[in-house]
């Protein structure tokens, strides 16, 4: 699908925030994410996958068909990511989306707890929309803690959009620079520590970021039994579950050895994932 | 777009509507695209590599990308004949277009086995031998690496199927021309070729392979040139119909190969970089024959002025 | 820049001041690209692929861009040994770089009389026997296609040669380790790997193939991952130094070959793109060291971790 | 060598303009040609040929070194065209050059006639201005003649800049939608009879274009003992004479069968061509 960049702006460093404009509406859930194909050549020849950061469903229609926005929040690793921040307002990019399953919402929570680590946080942001707009029971209205980890506090992004809908933001930085000294997985274990006393069964926790990060997440939440999700980042080819590249062991439940991120994540229970071999 | 120009192809029999095909592994089993592309448009569907009994495949990192191409080492995973003609046929039987499995087995038996499976499940319409793989029995030398083997394992399938029968060559061999003759002296009705270049990519900062694999097959535009050559090859040494398989991103691929000879093509990795691709592909090639005037595709196939 | 990391590889008894050479066919005879790169800095140069008498090569188009990669088919062109050592060595003998020669024969004894002349040339410090050429006397099969020819070319040079002998063999086979082995038994000091697969393209305006020679070589980005397996195979087989060539345009390019198992490694196609490429590539090995606490570069050889 | 775009716009069609600007002093005769490496990734992956359009060799100098200028004139025909389309004021691109053995002066010549059919037309801007500048003699002062041809009006280019240097400009059109209808190898022909009286010694052609017309333009040249110098075209990989790409069939004088296009040429005697087998 044709989609045309409506914004695309530096943060800091090697942060960059793109808005997109599609025709048609973008009917995606938090957690989803888009497969975009940043230059018409072969070098790179594959789809680069990013997360919704921001969706905004039901734009009013300026032409027929009416559109669909969304941002997407991404940092620089290599060739692809460099093209896309090269992209100007008009710029066309092909995307193919939304893919994937998102987050999901358990009934009866109390606090959703939404940690991330460094870039983890581009779809954390839709999420806390979405929950907001949910409301109690469903995600848990007015209940929202972040935690956010990064090297530097150059490396914390986000902080604003997530206070401005009234969530509560913890952040640790490992240098120290922003926040508590250290990584935020320890911020949350305190965080459940000193409120012992609440019901585990009405928190739920919602993580991204990387691996390491999410494993410590994930103990932490099979320790306590907080029902957990982790949306997982696997090079992928197609985006669809037809090329079985992106794949990820897990639990043998259903005698299925392994799934795959991009068709039945990339959000996952954390109790799902066989994470001594991920 | 000229209504009267014929797309049609009969490939070992089976008769397509036009010469674009999917390649195996690059479309699951049809189901997955099925929201992106108008399967209907399409000659025909070759699904995921299947055995016997399922597969778990190799561990990841399974896909790679380099330059213009990339690397997988997906390790045949796949649901297993059973489940396939129970879960999966019955979803493409909905269609107009062929299904063609594409299968492999660990020695002799097992091939033979799933074309059997193959001949009575109604909805097959034919069958694509991958060669690439591993005899167990024999010192795990692959099949399509040696022209005895690959002579042995498609006599003992022809015997055991009448259904059309194409077999698919690895492009890892000296003399790709020996394997296709011996694939066709064995009774197969259409060769298929390219299968993926044997490669490796390293993680400069772990040392480690970038698969987990250690190697993996090398798909994409990267190869194409490698596959053309290929098929002009196999197309001049031997009588049966080529299936041009490699690198194909567009109609003008497309008629690349079928000037070298080929008389249907298989889309591939480009499949994931669009799904909807082989449509974009079909159209072309009407379009490209109506600007030469060219009433029938099949004219094109093989006629490279040399 | 760190001054004490060892960037010196000896590979067949010659010592190169760093791993990094230019590979044959792709720098002329050095003279071409003197205005654009410090050539004392590089490894060593490996020069255009030289015949006893001069040879012609191919008619024109030679040359097609692939997707990331290019064709060539300039059949060998060259000005032949004499010419070659009265007119382009003087000069290359100005340079604190080694030089070694690449040649070629239609039939052994042309190769064997190459590899004398050689010999009796001071300023040159090794020989690379292309061996992807057609042996003329014996059916045209290519001496690198088949193990026993192999063996007998490579003993009789290396009865006719004191000069270091690296074999350089083509990746068109189906087992490149076995034709590594008969290189090795028949004294080779050293192998370089790969030379270009065989590839083709067609005009679909035409018709007509677009190298006149109709097939030609691929190089490139496009055929690294072939080559880094190739290499890494090959290490893994035989006890001598390999020499890393196919696809290299950066310095982690070169460090994933020779993590592979390459002693060194040759650069080509990636001259044209960047004259100045091999010595931005040395500095990167230099950097590369640096940041790994390497002390020399020589450690690195091998060390993939599987 | 990094180059800035300094300007680069459409001209008609796909027919465009590019002013380049590097550090050091051009030192390019016309003729000569720069390969430009249009994106840093490998698909393109070799360089593209460009021609000298204008040289402008001594720009006061703005920063140290000072700043060579120059301008291309070129036509989108495939992917690297067309990505050099889309560069914008500022970016950069990696040039090499110059390069090849441009267009040369004979002595003693009273009209020099240049021939340029398409984009052939590349070049013949800054060779006339080179002939304008070296003045009579070399070259010839005040008679340069131009047979400009194309497909239809909008193939014409770059008429009034000869204009401007004083040339005869005669244009064919082949649908006569601007000069006489038909190829500019015909005018030429008619000229030179309408012309028998000149000293055929005292004139000199230089023409550029497609294969066909270089051929014909030979022939005439031949014919009537004309100097002529023809620029080729041919796929070039290393534009320097190292991988033997670029050949054209020449006239065995030297025992050579073949001579490299970049580096031999591309401008050559059109005396010296196996026209019949190029
Ligand atoms: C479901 C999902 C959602 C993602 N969402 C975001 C997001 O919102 N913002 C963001 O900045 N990044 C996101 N990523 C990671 C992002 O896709 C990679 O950073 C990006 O593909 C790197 O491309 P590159 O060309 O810049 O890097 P290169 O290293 O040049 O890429 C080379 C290859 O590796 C793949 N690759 C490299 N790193 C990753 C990675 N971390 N994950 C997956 N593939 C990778 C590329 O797709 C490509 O095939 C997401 C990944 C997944 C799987
Ligand atoms: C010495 C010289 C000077 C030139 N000067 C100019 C000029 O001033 N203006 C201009 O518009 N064009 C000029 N050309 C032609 C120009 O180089 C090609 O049009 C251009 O390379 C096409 O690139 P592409 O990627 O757009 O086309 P593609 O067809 O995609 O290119 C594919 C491959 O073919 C090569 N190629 C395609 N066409 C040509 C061609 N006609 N000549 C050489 N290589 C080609 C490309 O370099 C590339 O390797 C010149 C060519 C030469 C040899
Ligand atoms: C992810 C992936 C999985 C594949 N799986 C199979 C398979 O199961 N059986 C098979 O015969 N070929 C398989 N192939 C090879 C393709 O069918 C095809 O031969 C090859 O990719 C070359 O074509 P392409 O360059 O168009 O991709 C696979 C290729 C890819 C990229
Ligand atoms: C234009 C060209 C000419 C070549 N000529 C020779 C040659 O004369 N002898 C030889 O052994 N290899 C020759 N080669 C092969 C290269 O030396 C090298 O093995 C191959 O190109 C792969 O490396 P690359 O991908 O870095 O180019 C040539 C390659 C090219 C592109
Ligand atoms: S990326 Fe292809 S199956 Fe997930
Ligand atoms: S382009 Fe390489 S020799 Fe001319």
């Amino acid at each position: 699908m044709l989609s045309i960049v409506l914004k695309n702006k530096r943060l800091i460093n090697s942060y960059y925030k793109m808005k997109l404009s599609c025709e048609g509406f973008i009917n995606a859930l938090p957690g989803q994410f888009v497969m975009i194909k940043v230059s018409p050549h072969y070098d790179p020849l594959l789809r680069r996958p990013m997360s919704f950061h921001r969706i905004i469903p039901h734009h009013p229609p300026f032409k027929k068909g009416g559109r669909g926005e969304f941002e997407i929040l991404y940092q620089i690793t290599g060739k692809g990511t460099e093209i896309m921040s090269n992209l100007k307002e008009g710029n066309k990019v092909d995307i193919l989306g939304p893919l994937g399953r998102g987050f999901w919402f358990p009934e009866g929570i109390e606090k959703a707890i939404i940690i991330a680590g460094g870039i983890g946080i581009a779809p954390m942001v839709a999420l806390a929309e979405e929950i907001r707009k949910r409301g109690k029971g469903q995600g848990s209205r007015g209940k929202i803690i972040v935690f956010i980890g990064g090297k530097t506090k150059d490396d914390i992004l986000c902080k604003g959009d997530f206070e401005k809908i009234g969530a509560n933001v913890h952040i640790a930085t490992e240098d120290g620079s922003m926040g508590k000294k250290g990584v935020c997985t320890e911020l949350l274990k305190e965080w459940l520590i000193a409120h012992g006393s609440l019901l585990m069964a009405q928190l739920s926790i919602f993580a991204c970021g990387p691996q390491g990060m999410l494993k410590a997440v994930a103990d932490i939440s099979i320790n306590k039994n907080i029902s957990c999700q982790v949306s997982l980042d696997k090079n992928m080819a197609c985006g669809t579950g037809a090329c079985l590249g992106c794949v990820v062991k897990v639990k043998n439940r259903d005698s299925r050895l392994y799934k795959c991120v991009c068709k039945d994540g990339p959000v996952f229970d954390a109790g799902e994932i066989l994470w001594e071999e991920i | 777009m000229g209504r009267d120009i014929d797309l049609s192809v009969n490939i070992a029999g089976i008769n397509l509507k036009n010469p674009v095909m999917v390649a195996s592994g690059t479309f699951g089993y049809g189901e997955e695209y099925a929201p992106y592309v108008n399967i209907n448009k399409l000659g025909a569907i070759i699904v995921k590599g299947l055995s016997l009994t399922p597969r778990n495949g190799n561990p990841p990192p399974r896909i790679v990308e380099t330059e213009a191409g990339m690397l997988n080492s997906i390790g045949l995973q796949n649901i297993g004949m059973d489940t396939f003609i129970k879960e999966k046929l019955p979803f493409l039987k909905k269609y107009d277009t062929k299904v063609i499995v594409n299968f492999f087995g660990d020695s002799i038996d097992e091939y033979c086995e799933i074309a059997k499976m193959a001949g009575s499940a109604p909805g097959i319409h034919g069958l694509e031998m991958n060669i690439s793989c591993p005899n167990k029995q024999e010192g795990w030398l692959e099949f399509g690496t040696n022209s005895d083997l690959t002579f042995r394992v498609v006599s003992a399938v022809r015997k055991n199927t009448n259904l059309p029968l194409i077999v698919k060559l690895s492009p890892n061999v000296t003399d790709i021309t020996v394997i296709a003759r011996s694939a066709a002296e064995a009774g197969a009705d259409a060769i298929s070729l390219i299968n993926t270049l044997s490669g490796m990519a390293i993680d400069i900062e772990t040392r480690r392979p970038k698969l987990a694999n250690i190697i993996g097959g090398l798909s994409g535009p990267a190869i194409k040139p490698v596959a053309l050559k290929m098929v002009w090859q196999v197309a001049r040494s031997i009588k049966l119909p080529v299936i041009g398989i490699g690198g194909i991103m567009t109609y003008k691929d497309s008629i690349e190969f079928m000037i070298a000879g080929a008389s249907a093509v298989q889309v591939g990795t480009a499949n994931f970089i669009d799904p909807a691709v082989t449509e974009k592909i079909i159209d072309g090639l009407e379009l490209y024959c109506e600007q030469k005037s060219i009433k029938a595709i099949k004219e094109i196939t093989g006629s490279i002025v040399t």
